[in-house]
Formats: C-alpha cells, structure tokens, sequence
C-alpha cells in the first residue's frame, strides 16, 4: 500500500512515498493510528488528514491497494 | 459560467482583467496573496510551496462550484503558484465577475477563505537561521 | 502611504499587481467596474463618462485618505476613465495592499462605494434609440 | 459669476458655463433658488448639489466672483 507524503509530513517521515507491505490498515482510521505509532511526531500536528482518490477521507472509509492514498498535514496555502 | 484553475509556476496578474471581463457583468473583484518579508516580526527570506496537485486542482473546483451556486456570477479564475518564490511574488490569485459588485465582492472572499481552508498546498518559510512548515491552525 | 489617483482616458488593468504590491502586503484586493450590456434589461449600446476633472481628483484623495486612516494599508489605486467606453471596457479600478487581507478587502470594497456616491462623474447610457444620463439616487 | 455646469445640467441648460451678470446670489442657497426658478427641470432631479472652488458647500456659504462655482447633479461614477 503506498502513501504520498507532503509538506511537514514529508519531513518527519523522511521520505516522499511510505510503501507499507505487512499489517495492512483496513480503514482510515487504522492507517492514522498506524502512522501516528509508528512516527509519533506526527501526533503533535494540530490535524491529520487522509485523502482518499483525491478526496478528503472519514475515518471508516475502507482502504485498498488500489487506492490512491495521501496524508494531508495542516493546509497552508494562499 | 466560466472556470479558469490552475496550478502554475509563475502567476501572471496581468491577465486578471481579460480573464474576468464579460459583457454582462458590471465589475470584477480580484484578490492577489502575495510573499510578506515579515511573520510575527521575523524577517522572511522566501517562501516555497508545495501542492498535491491532482487533490489541489479538484478541492478548487468544488471551490468554485460552490461560488457559482451562492452568487451570480459570470467568470471565476482560482490560480495558485508552487516552488521558490521570493519577497513581493504573487502566490494566489482568485476572482469573479458579476452583474454586480456586491456579488464579486463576496464570493472573491469566500474563494480565498475556503483555499485557504481546504486545498492541499503547503508553505515553508525561510527565515534567517530555520525553515518552517507553516500551521495556521495551531 | 503611497498612493495613485488618475482620471484616464483609458483604464491599464495590467499594472493593478505592479502597482499595489509592497513587501509589507500579504496580499492586494481590486475591483474593476466595467460596461454592462443590460440596464434594466435594456440593451446598452455604449456609455459616456464626464467629469469635474479638478474636483473629481479632490474627491478622490478624500476618499483615499479615509480608507488609510480606518484601514491598515501600504498603497491605494483609485482611476476613473472619462469619454466614450464601449461594453466590456473597463471603466475604474480601485484597489489597496495591507499586510493581512480583511483590511485590503474592507478598503477595497469602501473606495468603490464612496466613489459612487461623492466623486463628480457623470455616466451617461446609451440605448437603441435614446440616451439617458444616469441618476443612480432616484 | 460663471458657473460650471455637469452632465443632465449642461442638456437642461444648453450650455457648459453659464455667466451670471445681473442679481448675483450671495450665498449656495439663493444660487440653488435662481437656478431653480429659471430653470424648472433642475427642481424635478433627485439632489442638486453646489460646488464652491472644488468641494461641496452647503447653503449658507457665500460666494463670490472670485470663486470657481460648479452645479453637481446626482453622481453616477464607477
């Protein structure tokens, strides 16, 4: 399952694409808890969002491989 | 209803009259958000920006759809810089034209408030000794 | 405080960026009010502006000293074009910069409205068969 | 005492200076009445507003031949 990083997200994880093969989140919710777990500093953001196909994503949306999957740390465009 | 998006490298203001003008609209209201040299009184030295472009380029169009169905209007123009960008560049640009002016006026205002708010596109500032991801949300 | 007040023959929608930003300004708001083809859902042919050019530019720097004393702003646009315009011709532009947008928007917004009301300038419509000098206060 | 005279006043009157030679008004209001009087039109407009050396005067101000004098109309800018 691979994940787009962006912005402060990119930095904390170290990388721009996350390619997680084993214990596969099955939902937003789990990939957020997942994430959080595994990169702790990503708890200290102010939000965390996941975009699913393009889309902001609620929590108990299912996840496939298909998907194109993105974390969206705090927006700060304009 | 015309809708002009765009993620681009450079912003040209030039175009925003063209871009906007129509035969049955009395006025355009333009905002253009451009690099400061101050935040919280540190002195910037220049801002890079980063989009999820295909996310970014879709969240301006609901946008954009949006204003239409709240205002009566003619043109819509949403456009957003990425990369470097120094002291006094633009970096947005978003306006509409209308029959008239309160409408423009307010859905030019409603376009920059909701980008602000909802499209994926991140700013780093560059100050003298460090570089921050800028969280408007704290 | 910079300002730049004009009557013009024509109005250079080009130079409003150029014009209004400042290192200080996050960002500039403008409004451009041009020709419409409808007025009362008659068909406008063309328009006609006069003005008292002397006073008209008194006026004006009133108006523009207001919006700096209620508003927060680094620089204000504010020209007027005169003679014949033709639907779709831009007619003013006013505009400011301010280091966070709700000033630019609110001074913006004020310049344009008091404009309408105080500024001797005389916009006379041209329909199919008759031609109407405009009172906008009935 | 020349007066200058704007866009529906100018069509009222036929001319783009009027000079006035004999019972000169002393102040904006008695101008406003004589303008009034001779041409009635300029009653039916919704303001009518004087302008003394380039700034609207209100009715008790004097005048003089000294004084640049301009008939406003109702304004119809941007």
């Amino acid at each position: 399952m691979r994940i787009l990083l962006f912005g402060i997200v990119k930095d904390i994880v170290g990388v721009d694409k996350l390619d997680i093969k084993l214990d596969i989140p099955k939902n937003v919710g789990d990939l957020k808890k997942y994430l959080v777990k595994k990169y702790p500093e990503l708890g200290n953001l102010s939000s965390l969002a996941i975009a699913l196909n393009n889309e902001y994503a609620t929590e108990e949306m299912k996840l496939t491989i298909q998907d194109e999957i993105a974390i969206i740390p705090p927006v700060s465009g304009g | 209803m015309e809708i002009n998006i765009k993620i681009v490298k450079q912003i040209d203001t030039s175009i925003v009259y063209q871009s906007l003008s129509h035969q049955e609209s009395g006025g355009v209201c333009v905002f253009i958000g451009s690099v400061r040299n101050l935040t919280n009184k540190q002195i910037v030295n220049k801002l890079f920006f980063e989009a999820y472009e295909s996310m970014a380029v879709l969240e301006m169009e609901k946008i954009v759809k949006v204003a239409f169905e709240k205002w009566d209007l003619q043109k819509v123009i949403m456009h957003h810089a990425v990369g470097e960008k120094k002291i006094g560049e633009p970096v947005v640009l978003v306006g509409a034209s209308s029959a008239h002016r309160e409408s423009c006026f307010q859905a030019c205002r409603f376009l920059i408030d909701t980008l602000k708010e909802n499209v994926p596109i991140w700013k780093k500032e560059f100050f003298e000794n460090n570089e921050v991801w800028v969280t408007p949300h704290p």
